[in-house]
């Protein structure tokens, strides 16, 4: 049976938000200062245009989590769980931050190690994404396997139609929320319509990464690695806006004889990311950082997991200060113009 | 493992009066580290102390923390505590609970709740102190003297007196500086060159001095107990060692010029001793003036002299000298009251300073003793003395009182009317500064002997016929007065010497906006410089009369002794220091420092295979005084604090907080 | 096409074919649109460079890396900020003026590409011709206003002519204007709260990518503050007032070093106005302690001097 | 040269002849005088002594228009106006909440650009005395004259400033480029308590007893002043004065300009030296200077 | 006036230099000057060596307000320190105003070893002043 499709008019958006939003926190993208920004959902309307500044990932690994608080005692030291997550709505993200999520699956919730607070954050969230009728600059995304119009990792997809936005459910959970919203229902012929412009979108930017991840093995030590990262200002923007990083480092927040134990955002870009207790870094220069950055991105995890770990959402593209991006790397390297 | 032990004092009831110590104990000991709480009725006392030495044996204390008193009061007590319990004593910290707390607050909750924050503060930061040692010096027991005045003489004598070796710089071609230039001194109107000529020749006579006239300082390097001085001592021309000081060289030479030392009012030749009872007693030859070195000609003096001793191949000498202090006695200038045209200086020859007149006075003087007008020669029969001129002038002077001239005017009017039968004298001044032993009585002495003073400044002074014209306000009048006079005399302020400035930045000292040397303060260390090892004599460092400029001599030797009765200096090791790993080598910290105690220099570290130089900065520990200002000037913190470093003011900030 | 390049470009051929000199620093083309910096070591190479207003670039940080562990000359390529960057880097002593080899080029301001390409589409070239920018984007050719498009920060740039250079080409194109504080002054004029709350929201964002730091000329540490663990300037944790902090201590540590050039600002991927921190700061360290111009480079810093006579407000 | 021209109150009146001749000497040295547009008294003598706020305001409303009117200085022949228009101009100057007040009094907006200047300095410096003297056409041969510039013009410094304040040159030698011949005296600064003009005559005379002995002892046979306080009070109190002194001076007092323009050659009546207490013609004849 | 407003006092984190403020504040004590028990006081060797971050610092932790402390320029200890710790903390004062801090929470002033009356009476009005504005939340830490 075909699944039920539903229409959102513009006017009733934030009637459904209010909805969404009295049984669980809604994160949606909204406008701050002109920087497009995932946000809790506080009545303000959101502007769902363009994509995120920063990808929909820091709802699911937030710049700092914490992993448990402590007290110090004499002789002890007591424990306490952090927080239970709150049941969520992502609202609004695109295929490709969604697509993101499946990769990063992949490694922290397969195998024998399991990211638990990612876990718990996954399943609380019902992830509403949004097709995109438009590209941004930098698109690349159908380079990378990823449709304007993807599902991958969705609950719901949303398709816009005008104003309008026509909701249909690409999972059970995602069904199960559209129908507790009571919406009108939506024309099947304008639900194609709606898909089949995004399915047909052009994105501007094209590469092909098969060829490059299949000769990357034998040019670790090519001299493109030091040319190339000659320009790179060790900042740490690719990784903290790319939907597929997820490095992160622990560390102990201690006042007096209590603090926590935390989690926050860690960029390989940085100099101290693999610096040791004894002060021995093994990638002591950019060279070394910026390689591992994309080696890990276009070798080992396709070699791993068989896709490259990027999504072609193009924030790099538009953010490296220095013009070192993903699809620029991708082609140099003879992935393609 | 840090192991803290508390120490809470009652200080009988000062502090357990207000605060609730029994219950301070009790939350001390649930403080991160601490190992061991104890309370005392006196913790200062003897038995107190005992306490601290048995608990840090029995509990392996290596950190302690005194809660009691103002470590301002103790600290160094409970230091010693510490090193006699063989613990390093700068892993004491105190929480000041009574002059911080039970002595300015009565409720005893909000007073106890503060002493918890206070002895919180204490823990958290000593659990981040480091043994500290104190650093060595080696010192050098040889003392340099600038300038040889009567400040510098002093000095020299009392420093040689106590068995140091010293060298004495001056840069004329004999000691003596303004004192020889005087006649008589105030209040005693003893001879002036006959109390000082004994010096001088003591200075030079005695076995640890090296006298070096003619000669000046260029460049100073080093630091407290080692500096490195580079002297250039000009060529006299003269062989000192042949010469008998006979005069006859002098005597022949055909080149004359007014004499400095007259201040111009006398003549001397380009071979000259400056004065009589120069010393040393060997002449100069002004090359500038002299024939020979203008004209390659003449060789008279060379002719008469039977000695052989006049050597005009002569070059200077510049001799590296290695000093473990210096004393800057540079003395003092006249103020160049050309800006006063008003008062006809330069226009009227009868308009003159005090020191000309000292000169006119002085029976060695160029007119024997005799006072005559300069214009005309004639016994002047009214004479005016115009105090202040530059003093205490804002407009066209400066601002400061010089200290000396209202007793040496009142000086002069006693000598005139002793010296001139009749003679009448009047003071113009704005008030009369007499504070000294036996001043006061001196200055009505003058007023007795018939010097009338006039409370007012000069307006203008101009000829008329041979006479001058001095006009004035009686301000105590309320009238304007005018004075027909034969002679004028200006009591010219006492101005730095106009190259002070750059002595000081040679010898890296600081100087106020008048241009006098700055002592370290202005009270406590009077004759110290911010610059450990320099101390300062005499007028360099401020207007001074006679008995002050030989006081500040001795107590600048006294300073010179104490350094060298130690072998080494210990310095406190509570210093600045770099983390050179950090550091960038910016040197931002540099121009921080007083005490120029940061230097830079070079490291080579291994980076990725490649071996990196590169500049860094460098404390050296016994310059550094520890004020720290040089640790926020540096944005890494490379530049930390022993004793109070970055981490341990934080932790502070993070522990005292509620 | 600028009528200097040529002369720029057989210039750096020469340069290049010196003893003794390790690289040029200029641009090359990039793809779409942009012009990036370039590490010319080859004579040859030199015929690869450009400058147009798409080179956005701030080529004075890469010195540092370039200097570092090598002995050679550096050559640079430097507009108007770039110069000033130069010259904090070398009273920073963070590198030997002797070493660089500064080629001095007129700037006419910088192209806010995302601008144009929110407004003109996926870029191709951006080229400027005479008063005017022309722009291939999309596949159609547009001739631009350039003051529609530029940078925010060139707008009321102060130093469009690279001072201090070993050489420099072309003439100066746009005219010294002021800096601009009333976006200053703007901020100044709301109740505490509210500006609280307007950095607040700014803060919030703030990724700690250290993007704005690693531009900037005047954060040439070999190791920073903010990143050291111990001492625990700034914490780990990443919380609001822990943001606060970061800027505080970020801005103050260039207070009165900051050349003005906006990269930090530029660079920040949030949209932080970061710069806005750095000009209040200039702007009171020109008023308090009477600076001509706190954006150049000084023998010694503002708040590494002082007069007795500064103003008196903690009596 | 064009200056924009601050008349001020007396050279209308008391100093007419002054008026009159400083136009005939811009005109002769080609001195275009353009007249400061609605101006208004400057306060002297008497608003610094009496209120403040009157002192600041009365200058700065002149100042203001000149400033309006795009002058960058603001020219003037008297001395009182000259010393009250520089010492508010310095002190808006260098107080910004003075300016603030005078703003807010006169409702004008100085920004303090303008600096007043005294025809002396315009004629020293900017026209320099090689012109003047080639302008001469009938040398004032014989004529010993005492330069008096009393205590406006060159005090206080900071404000005033353009020669020296205790031995002042620029009337000297603009005098000596006329081809007079100029006696040192000590008196040239010395006050003629102007301000006591209508108060106290006894203390006027006195005063101005004071500067014209001097003057004539260093053998002067007439004074020359650029303030019409001081003309004033040494031409028209000089008859007291003489009383007081017990003597007859009989020292013809002439501006500046009177002289300069006779040796430019203008006749006496369009210099007005025709209207002086002390007959100012006599001891021209009897040099066979008219 | 509600308890609860009442019975809020703020906290001062005090920075004085050893030898002008800490000593005043020791004169305070020793001639038993009484006054709020709000300040807690952190020894530093001279003003100069105030870190304006150690301000911020201070309010992260929680601090209501903070005061610097040092020589009267030209009194200081180190003959330069406090000179600089004025130019910088006349800087930082406007620069946490900027951010939107009250001007009421920092003050910095020179209180010599003699003036122990203007210790105690410099901890009263800004005890006074904290309490008009109230608790500081801004740049404030919650719990972790």
């Amino acid at each position: 049976m075909a699944t039920p499709a539903y229409k959102i008019d513009a006017g009733r958006l934030p009637a459904v938000l209010d909805d969404l939003a009295r049984h669980r926190q809604v994160i949606t993208r909204m406008d701050r200062d002109g920087v497009n920004v995932f946000a809790r959902y506080t009545g303000d309307m959101p502007s769902l245009r363009g994509n995120g500044a920063v990808s929909a990932r820091e709802h699911f690994l937030p710049r700092m989590e914490k992993i448990h608080g402590y007290q110090l005692a004499p002789g002890e030291v007591r424990l306490s769980p952090a927080g239970p997550v709150e049941p969520a709505v992502l609202f609004g993200a695109r295929p490709c931050d969604l697509a993101a999520l499946e990769l990063l699956d992949r490694v922290l919730l397969e195998g024998e190690f399991l990211d638990t607070a990612y876990q718990a954050r996954r399943a609380a969230t019902v992830n509403m994404a949004l097709a995109c009728d438009s590209a941004g600059p930098g698109c690349f995304c159908r380079s990378v396997g990823v449709s304007p119009a993807g599902t991958a990792g969705s609950d719901v997809i949303l398709y816009p139609s005008g104003q309008a936005l026509l909701a249909v459910a690409t999972t059970a959970r995602g069904a199960e929320l559209l129908e507790s919203l009571g919406l009108p229902g939506a024309a099947k012929d304008e639900v194609d319509r709606a898909q089949d412009a995004c399915e047909q979108l052009v994105v501007p930017v094209a590469v092909e990464t098969g060829p490059v991840t299949a000769r990357l093995g034998q040019r670790l030590d090519d001299p493109y690695w030091a040319e190339a990262s000659r320009r790179c200002l060790g900042c740490g923007i690719c990784t903290y806006i790319c939907p597929t990083c997820y490095c992160f480092a622990v560390h102990d927040i201690n006042r007096g004889s209590q603090g926590a134990r935390v989690r926050c955002w860690d960029s390989c870009m940085f100099k101290d990311f693999l610096t040791m207790a004894g002060g021995h870094n093994p990638r002591p220069t950019r060279k070394e950082r910026f390689r591992q950055r994309f080696l890990h991105k276009l070798q080992y995890y396709p070699e791993q997991y068989g896709s490259p770990l990027c999504v072609g959402c193009g924030r790099c593209l538009d953010k490296c200060p220095a013009g070192l991006d993903m699809a620029g790397v991708i082609m140099d390297l003879g992935g393609g113009q | 493992m840090k192991r803290v032990g508390v120490f809470l004092c009652w200080c009988g009831s000062n502090i357990a009066a207000t605060v609730d110590v029994p219950a301070l104990a009790e939350y001390a000991a649930k403080l991160p580290n601490v190992v061991y709480v104890e309370q005392n009725k006196y913790t200062c006392s003897e038995p107190g102390q005992e306490q601290i030495r048995k608990a840090i044996a029995e509990h392996r204390l290596n950190r302690v923390v005194v809660a009691a008193c103002s470590p301002r009061m103790h600290e160094t007590t409970f230091r010693r505590t510490l090193a006699s319990a063989s613990l390093n004593p700068y892993l004491l910290e105190m929480a000041n609970v009574r002059e911080h707390c039970s002595w300015v607050h009565q409720d005893r909750a909000e007073a106890t709740a503060k002493a918890r924050a206070l002895v919180r503060r204490a823990v958290a930061k000593v659990q981040l102190a480091r043994p500290l040692f104190q650093s060595s010096i080696p010192v050098n027991r040889r003392a340099l003297v600038i300038g040889g005045g009567i400040a510098g003489i002093q000095a020299a004598l009392d420093i040689a007196d106590s068995g140091h070796k010293v060298v004495l710089v001056e840069r004329e071609p004999t000691i003596g500086g303004r004192m020889a230039q005087l006649d008589k001194t105030f209040p005693t109107l003893d001879c002036s060159s006959c109390i000082l000529t004994p010096k001088m020749v003591d200075a030079a006579q005695h076995e640890n001095i090296q006298l070096w006239t003619y000669s000046e300082v260029e460049e100073v390097g080093g630091y407290v107990g080692n500096f490195q001085v580079k002297i250039r001592r000009r060529a006299t021309s003269i062989n000192a060692s042949a010469c008998t000081g006979c005069g006859a060289c002098w005597e022949k030479c055909p080149a004359k010029t007014g004499n400095e030392f007259d201040l111009g009012l006398g003549q001397r030749k380009a071979i000259y001793v400056p004065f009589p009872q120069a010393v040393p007693n060997k002449p100069v030859i002004d090359r500038d003036l002299c024939i020979y070195f203008k004209t390659g000609r003449c060789r008279i003096c060379q002719r008469f002299c039977t000695a052989g001793a006049v050597e005009f191949e002569q070059q200077d000498v510049v001799v590296e000298e290695t000093f473990g202090a210096i004393v800057a006695a540079t003395g003092f200038e006249q103020f160049d009251h050309a800006v006063y045209g008003e008062y006809g200086y330069g226009k009227h020859p009868d308009v003159i300073t005090g020191l000309h007149l000292e000169r006119l006075i002085s029976a060695s003087g160029p007119s024997d003793g005799k006072v005559k007008r300069p214009s005309n020669g004639a016994v002047p029969e009214t004479v005016v003395f115009v105090q202040c001129v530059g003093s205490r002038d804002e407009a066209k002077g400066v601002s400061y009182c010089s200290r000396a001239c209202c007793m040496y005017t009142a000086k002069h009017a006693i000598m005139l009317h002793e010296k001139i039968p009749g003679v009448s004298t009047f003071v113009f001044y704005i008030d009369v500064r007499a504070a000294g032993k036996g001043y006061e009585e001196f200055y009505a002495r003058a007023q007795e002997l018939g010097a009338q003073y006039v409370r007012g400044r000069v307006a203008r002074v101009y000829q008329r016929g041979d006479k001058l014209v001095v006009m004035g306000e009686d301000t105590l009048l309320g009238a304007k007065v005018q004075v027909e006079a034969d002679l004028v005399v200006l009591a010219t302020a006492m101005t730095a010497r106009h190259d002070a400035q750059s002595l000081a930045r040679t010898l890296g000292i600081s100087y106020d906006q008048n241009g006098f040397f700055t002592e370290a303060h202005p009270k406590l260390r009077p004759v110290e410089t911010n610059t450990a090892g320099i101390f300062l004599a005499g007028a360099c460092q401020g207007p001074k009369d006679i008995p002050d400029t030989v006081a500040q001599g001795t107590a600048a030797a006294a300073k010179v002794n104490n350094l060298f009765a130690k072998e080494n200096l210990l310095a406190e090791p509570t210093v600045a220091t770099v983390n050179e790993a950090w550091c960038s080598g910016c040197l931002w910290c540099k121009p921080t420092c007083p005490y120029r105690a940061i230097d830079s220099k070079t490291i080579s570290q291994r980076q990725v295979g490649k071996i990196l130089t590169r500049q860094v900065a460098t404390v050296n520990a016994g310059l550094c005084q520890g004020c720290g200002a040089c640790t926020v000037a540096c944005r890494t913190g490379a530049m930390n604090l022993l004793g109070f470093s970055n981490e341990q003011i934080l932790a502070e900030v993070d522990a005292i907080c509620p | 096409m600028t009528a200097w390049l040529d002369a720029l470009r057989d210039h750096v051929r020469e340069f290049l074919s010196e003893p003794g000199v390790d690289v040029f620093i200029g641009y090359r083309a990039g793809r779409r649109g942009r012009e990036v910096p370039a590490f010319l070591t080859r004579p040859e190479q030199a015929s690869g460079l450009v400058l147009g207003p798409a080179a956005s670039g701030a080529l004075a940080k890469y010195v540092l890396e370039e200097a570092a562990g090598t002995t050679g000359r550096l050559g640079v390529l430097a507009r108007g900020c770039e110069a000033l960057s130069l010259q904090r880097l070398v009273r920073d002593l963070r590198v030997e003026r002797e070493r660089l080899h500064v080629v001095g080029v007129p700037c006419a301001g910088v192209a806010d590409l995302a601008k144009l390409e929110a407004s003109l589409g996926a870029l191709e070239k951006v080229e400027s011709c005479g008063e005017r920018w022309l722009v291939t984007a999309g596949g159609n050719r547009h001739d631009v206003d350039p003051s529609q498009f530029m940078e925010e920060r060139c707008r009321d740039c102060a130093s469009p002519w690279p001072q201090q250079c070993n050489i420099s080409f072309g003439q100066a194109v746009m005219s010294p204007a002021s800096p601009d504080y009333s976006t200053v002054a703007a901020l100044e004029a709301l109740p505490a709260d509210e500006r609280y709350a307007f950095w607040i929201r700014q803060f919030e964002r703030c990724l700690r990518c250290f993007a704005c730091r690693q531009v900037c000329p005047a954060c040439s540490c070999v190791e920073c503050s903010l990143d050291l663990v111990d001492p625990p300037w700034l914490g780990r944790e990443i919380t609001v007032p822990a943001q606060a902090m970061f800027h505080y201590t970020r801005a103050l540590h260039v207070a009165g070093r900051c050349v003005d050039c906006g990269q930090c600002q530029k660079v920040c991927p949030v949209g932080i106005p970061v710069a806005l921190l750095n000009r209040k700061l200039a702007r009171d360290i020109q008023e308090l302690f009477d600076v001509q111009n706190p954006f150049v480079p000084g023998e010694i810093e503002p708040l590494g001097k002082f007069r007795a006579e500064d103003r008196e407000e903690f009596m | 040269m064009k200056y924009v021209y601050y008349p001020g109150c007396s050279l209308g009146g008391t100093a007419r002849e002054y008026g009159i001749s400083a136009r005939a000497v811009n005109d002769a040295l080609g001195l275009e005088f353009q007249e400061l547009a609605d101006w208004s008294c400057c306060g002297a003598s008497s608003a610094h002594m009496t209120n403040l706020d009157l002192a600041l305001a009365l200058p700065v409303r002149n100042l203001a228009l000149a400033e309006a009117q795009g002058a960058r200085e603001l020219v003037t022949a008297c001395a009182s106006c000259y010393q009250r228009l520089a010492i508010v101009a310095h002190e808006v100057n260098t107080h910004p909440r003075a300016r603030e007040r005078a703003n807010q009094l006169t409702g004008a907006d100085y920004k303090g650009g303008v600096t007043p200047r005294h025809l002396l300095d315009v004629l020293g410096k900017d026209v320099g005395v090689d012109r003047v003297a080639a302008r001469v056409t009938r040398p004032l041969e014989g004529l010993k004259v005492a330069c008096y510039y009393g205590c406006l013009l060159v005090r206080p410094v900071k404000a005033t400033g353009f020669d020296d304040p205790e031995d002042p040159q620029t009337m000297d030698t603009l005098v000596k480029a006329a081809g007079a011949q100029v006696v040192t005296w000590p008196f040239k600064t010395e006050c003629c308590g102007a301000s006591f003009s209508m108060s106290r005559t006894d203390v006027v005379a006195g005063m101005a007893a004071a500067v014209l002995s001097e003057a004539k002892a260093a053998g002067a046979d007439c004074l020359v002043t650029a303030c019409p306080m001081c003309h004033s009070n040494l031409d028209m109190r000089q008859s007291m004065a003489a009383r007081v002194a017990r003597t007859t001076f009989n020292l013809p007092i002439y501006y500046i300009t009177q002289l300069l323009g006779l040796s430019f050659g203008y006749m006496p009546r369009q210099l007005g030296l025709n209207s002086h207490f002390v007959k100012a013609l006599p001891l021209l004849r009897r040099l066979r200077l008219v | 006036m509600s308890v609860g407003e009442q019975s809020w006092k703020p906290t001062i984190v005090a920075f004085c230099c050893n030898w002008c403020s800490y000593a005043g504040a020791d004169l305070a004590g020793t001639s038993r000057l009484q006054y709020p028990a709000t300040v807690r006081i952190i020894r530093v060797p001279c003003s100069g060596r105030v870190n304006p971050q150690f301000i911020v610092r201070a309010f992260q932790r929680g601090a209501d307000g903070v005061l610097v402390a040092g020589c009267h320029p030209g009194d200081c200890h180190y003959s330069t320190g406090n000179y600089y710790a004025r130019r910088r903390f006349l800087l930082a004062t406007r620069f946490l105003e900027y951010l939107g801090i009250e001007p009421g929470r920092l003050w910095v002033r020179w209180i010599s070893g003699s003036e122990g009356h203007k210790f105690a009476t410099v901890i009263k009005e800004m005890s006074a002043a904290l309490e008009r504005l109230g608790p500081n939340v801004k740049l404030r830490e919650g719990a972790l």
